[in-house]
């Protein structure tokens, strides 16, 4: 264990890949972001040509990164941000996602995708985006968000050593997050939900950044005495639904806060929940999401959008009340 | 050219012709059999090309896949029932007509995108060079992947990185009818050119020189200088977009090529005057290379294993349709 | 009212709005498909390069008619499949939904893209993609599922006058459907649901082909006595939530029927019932839709996932029985 | 050229460049205004390309866009409340520094994505053509954008409908940082041509070489003859990519044009040899075009006004947030 923050932890996770692992290759630049902790892709420097900084074609190299993993390479590839990748959308859902079942098994394709999303202050309409969802609802692909730097490291290496076609999607403002972080080899599993707070009163599942606002909407619930659990999927497929439908059967009660808008990953959970959860359920079901809108520049209205402790706060009475 | 290899290129191509054949035999007798893109009239293209590979390169095919792995020599039986969504097919079943794969005689992803192939390829090739590898990639590709953004972006990728890869393109964007490409370049090859790519241009119907400057290329690609773009100009079989299965030239009688009586109907000039299976069965017969009955014999086998693999492949089973949802591992 | 099939209104819409406004202009080939139906497209024939066909470039096309909307044109782009369409998807939901939003209300973008959806008997895993749901994830955008004849040419018609960014998802099955429709400038109001049956037991919303299967489920579960209702939403984005929240107040049960996989728009409909329609509901929340899985080619393996009357019907069924 | 036209030249680049330094004492001053990329040193290309224009051309702009819409007139004060998020901003605060917007002026959607811009400008183009109308299209963007295909795919659809765009791409791809494209092609320009569009190249720091290029460009494309391709080559601003407000090459004294003591700084020979600014003044002064005094007149006149514009701005209040659903009707 090394305390390090969640940018140093994705770069560690892949120069542990590349020392253990001849076939593992990346592409991409930036991987920890343009702030502060832009530093920590220094480490990846001596790796010389197994690290690709590529042409702006965002289709043609996320193609040639699933071609070249078809032939034994490990291939992990950052887009930057995730509407970057839109370029390269029927080449990460229609291609990689269909490549390993379409050959009857007979081909692998273990490629990573690794991308930027959220609510960021300033993106703008055309640089918030928070495709989880989007990516989630096209079947062949495994979506992680990791909300941890622990989490981050070990996902990115089960990420790398699964044979299928992954998305992984990072929230920049979490790249400063400080934490210990396991060394060497540490994996996560896939569809095993991280639950990081015990509660009994109302189940907080959330994604990404909205872990840590919830971990705080559950400060301040407490103090009113709420007892809030939160829990994190940490991978949306496979999802653990067996892990949120033991929860939501302790608490009663569900409160989703994901960044997303609607028709996304809080709808499908609250949707899995009213389905296979509803003789649990004491109250309605509540979603923390942005609205449905084009996110403006301005800093006090994307301030309005952005799901954050006190909106999931909010929910959790309105819940508990119901 | 010696005789073994100048017949090898006429039973690979009639290989083809005879698979093709019966593809339309099935999509004629199985209304599932999904919409056909077939290989007739091209033979000369996929044939001169896929002969000048080692077992070990690997390729990427579009939608118009069939041609190039019966040329390699993929398992008729496995791709017939692959056309029919069999167990037993090259993909259990699971990719249908337009996704076969084959790795095992160099086939990886068939991309039914257009784009979709000369992208991947692209891929492979940067795998196997990063693998010191000897074998190369090969992009097999019409005219219309250049209308596609990412055909351009993977000229360039290939052309920037030096890569190991053969973009085999099939021109077949004649005019008169709707072409599969609408690009306002002079010359296709000008675009792979001014992404600083050598490029040849070569008439798909006649397979030898499609073999000799496939042979060239190869060997350009396979020495390290990069990659090469080999054009084939084709006319199109006039099946070749067909939603309704149908022989609109009939079934390939090789006599025809010595008696053009055999020859008839509305497609009669393109059997006469196109066929590159008849072409080159006439170059055969003309240079004495081969006797008609030798072409006869050639085809008499070709045709028994053809028809035998169709056949076992209609008797076989479908896939547990329940499985459908589960994923392999 | 005449009677005509879905591919005729869909082109008898175009040419309404043709003829009344010289500023509408059409992008595409194909619009009826490539069955029995195709020939409905030879009405076009006479309107000359006011129809482009374009080279196979679909998201330089996607812009070509999203900048030709900003300067006064009324652009319909029609992609074929819409995997097709999947190459022009930062186009779609980065550019044109964004663009009347982002300029401060300065810009209209009245571009309307339409597309083929669905399972459609042999398109294997490449050609099957039921993308509404992830369009509908994308703010900024009208989301259009026409289930019959007359609401192919009413919502046609709404779509082209709207000055938003439209996208219309056509089902191939649905365009030999007969039925009455309405001449003339026949418009279908966005955001109301079409109720198509009334019922007390069971609320069916069932969206593009489904709700034909919705139908015949209903025939199916009438004989056993149970009286469902069908809903079509007809529009995702806006979705008339009123409308669905009615239906499930009278009959306290609901049942989903939708071609897209999961994290999609049955997941939203289920979710904001679980919001907002809590109380009530009497049974869990029922979703009839594909696995989430890539789509075999092999026909019975498609069969097996393919949403109809008989798996709404025992959904249905379980639902009544909860 | 007359004095008036030379002047007019040398007015453009300074309210571009006064315009930039305001932006950046903004981004200073305020911690949430958006990484900024500013057009410093490319002022030659952008005020001789745009003079060369009329006021109903539509232009749609990449991410680098604040010269663009300073040299046609758009309203300072309305771009820096833009810029600032508030509600008097082109686009009410919601679009931000990327995507100002100005129709009133000629400016469509401007996009922060790669590709974009020349995209959408096609689409202008075919509505201006479908309309009759006299107007043309004008795609401003950097070499980035032939990296993506949909660049070439826009080239492309441009020469093939004839369409009536001026495709004017700042090439500041220079060797020694790390470029802005990854181009196979020797030069840029061969991409345009493969597609028959045809190309001129300029040095993009000589305003008036750009001013009388971009004249005969334009008039080619207003006669109908369909797209051409200009390319400026520029020496990218030490600033260019800037992720924190800073001054590497200082606020420019004008001065400096005659008084080479001014000059100081890690970037001193940028300022010397490039600035294109001080070039164009010292050729003003040296052809006796201007006396340094008018040059100074005009320095004070730009200054004030962009002083006044930017405070104005800052005192402008924010949209009401909880609007920030609502949808335009
Ligand atoms: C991305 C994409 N857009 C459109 C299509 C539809 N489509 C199928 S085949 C074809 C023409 C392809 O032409 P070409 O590559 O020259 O092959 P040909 O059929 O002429 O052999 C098109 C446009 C597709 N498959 N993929
Ligand atoms: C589709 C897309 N991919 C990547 C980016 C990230 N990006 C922002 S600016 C830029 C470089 C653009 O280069 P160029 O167009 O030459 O403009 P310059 O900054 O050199 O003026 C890139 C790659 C983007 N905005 N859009
Ligand atoms: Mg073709
Ligand atoms: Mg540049």
């Amino acid at each position: 264990m090394t305390e390090m923050n969640f940018a140093e932890a994705l770069v560690d996770a892949l120069c542990v890949a590349m020392d253990a692992d001849p076939k593992v290759s990346i592409i991409g630049r930036g991987i920890s972001g343009h702030g502060a902790e832009a530093g920590a892709d220094k480490r990846l420097v001596p790796y010389g040509d197994r690290v690709l900084d590529p042409p702006t074609s965002e289709a043609a190299v996320a193609m040639l990164a699933l071609g070249a993993s078809m032939t034994g390479l490990r291939m992990f590839h950052h887009f930057g941000s995730g509407v970057f990748a839109f370029e390269a959308w029927n080449q990460v859902v229609n291609e990689a996602a269909n490549a390993r079942y379409m050959s009857g098994g007979r081909l692998k394709s273990p490629v990573t995708y690794c991308m930027f999303h959220g609510l960021r202050q300033g993106g703008g309409p055309q640089h918030s985006a928070s495709p989880h969802g989007a990516y989630a609802h096209n079947p062949g692909l495994e979506i992680v968000m990791p909300a941890t730097p622990a989490d981050a490291k070990g996902l990115v290496l089960t990420s790398i050593y699964s044979d299928n076609a992954t998305v992984m999607l990072v929230h920049p403002t979490l790249l400063a997050l400080r934490a210990e972080v396991p060394a060497g080899d540490y994996r996560v599993p896939f569809g095993k939900a991280a639950v990081h707070r015990q509660g009994k009163d109302v189940t907080i599942v959330a994604l990404s950044r909205q872990v840590t606002e919830a971990m705080k909407a559950a400060d301040i619930l407490a103090q009113e005495g709420i007892d809030a659990e939160v829990v994190d999927p940490r991978t949306l497929v496979p999802l653990d639904e067996t892990g949120i439908l033991a929860s939501v059967k302790k608490t009663g009660r569900l409160v989703i806060a994901d960044e997303g808008p609607s028709f996304g990953s809080a709808s499908e959970i609250a949707a899995m929940v009213a389905e296979k959860g509803f003789s649990s359920l004491k109250a309605p079901v509540a979603r923390v999401n942005r609205p449905h809108t084009p996110v403006p520049f301005s800093p006090e209205m994307e301030a309005f959008l952005t799901p954050d402790a006190a909106k999931i706060a909010a929910a959790a009475r309105r819940t508990v009340a119901a | 050219m010696n005789k073994q290899e100048r017949l090898a290129l006429f039973e690979c191509m009639l290989r083809i012709r005879r698979f093709e054949e019966d593809v339309i035999r099935l999509a004629m007798a199985y209304d599932y059999v999904g919409r056909q893109h077939l290989y007739i009239g091209a033979e000369g293209a996929g044939a001169g090309a896929c002969l000048a590979l080692h077992k070990d390169d690997v390729a990427h095919t579009t939608h118009r896949n069939h041609g190039y792995l019966v040329a390699r020599g993929s398992d008729r039986m496995a791709m017939f029932a692959e056309i029919l969504g069999r167990d037993g097919g090259t993909n259990k079943g699971r990719g249908g007509p337009w996704h076969i794969c084959d790795p095992d005689v160099g086939f990886h992803s068939t991309s039914a995108m257009v784009g979709g192939s000369i992208a991947l390829a692209v891929g492979s090739a940067y795998g196997l060079m990063k693998q010191k590898s000897q074998a190369i990639a090969v992009a097999h590709f019409g005219d219309g992947t250049l209308d596609e953004g990412i055909g351009y972006e993977s000229l360039n990728l290939a052309s920037l990185l030096k890569l190991p890869v053969l973009f085999m393109c099939e021109n077949n964007a004649k005019p008169g009818q709707r072409p599969s490409s609408m690009l306002a370049a002079k010359h296709l090859s000008h675009v792979p050119a001014a992404l600083d790519i050598p490029t040849a241009v070569v008439n798909g119907a006649n397979v030898e020189e499609v073999h000799a400057a496939a042979q060239k290329a190869v060997a350009h690609v396979r020495s390290g200088k990069g990659p090469f773009f080999l054009q084939a100009d084709l006319e199109r079989w006039p099946g070749s977009h067909q939603v309704h299965a149908a022989f609109p030239t009939g079934v390939t009688d090789i006599a025809m090529a010595w008696d053009s009586s055999k020859i008839d109907g509305k497609h009669a000039d393109w059997i006469k005057t196109y066929d590159p299976i008849l072409r080159h069965a006439k170059t055969l017969l003309a240079e004495s290379v081969a006797t008609q009955d030798e072409l006869l014999a050639v085809d008499q086998r070709v045709t028994a294993d053809t028809t035998k693999a169709r056949e076992t492949a209609e008797k076989s089973p479908f896939p547990v349709a329940s499985d459908a949802a589960k994923q392999f591992a």
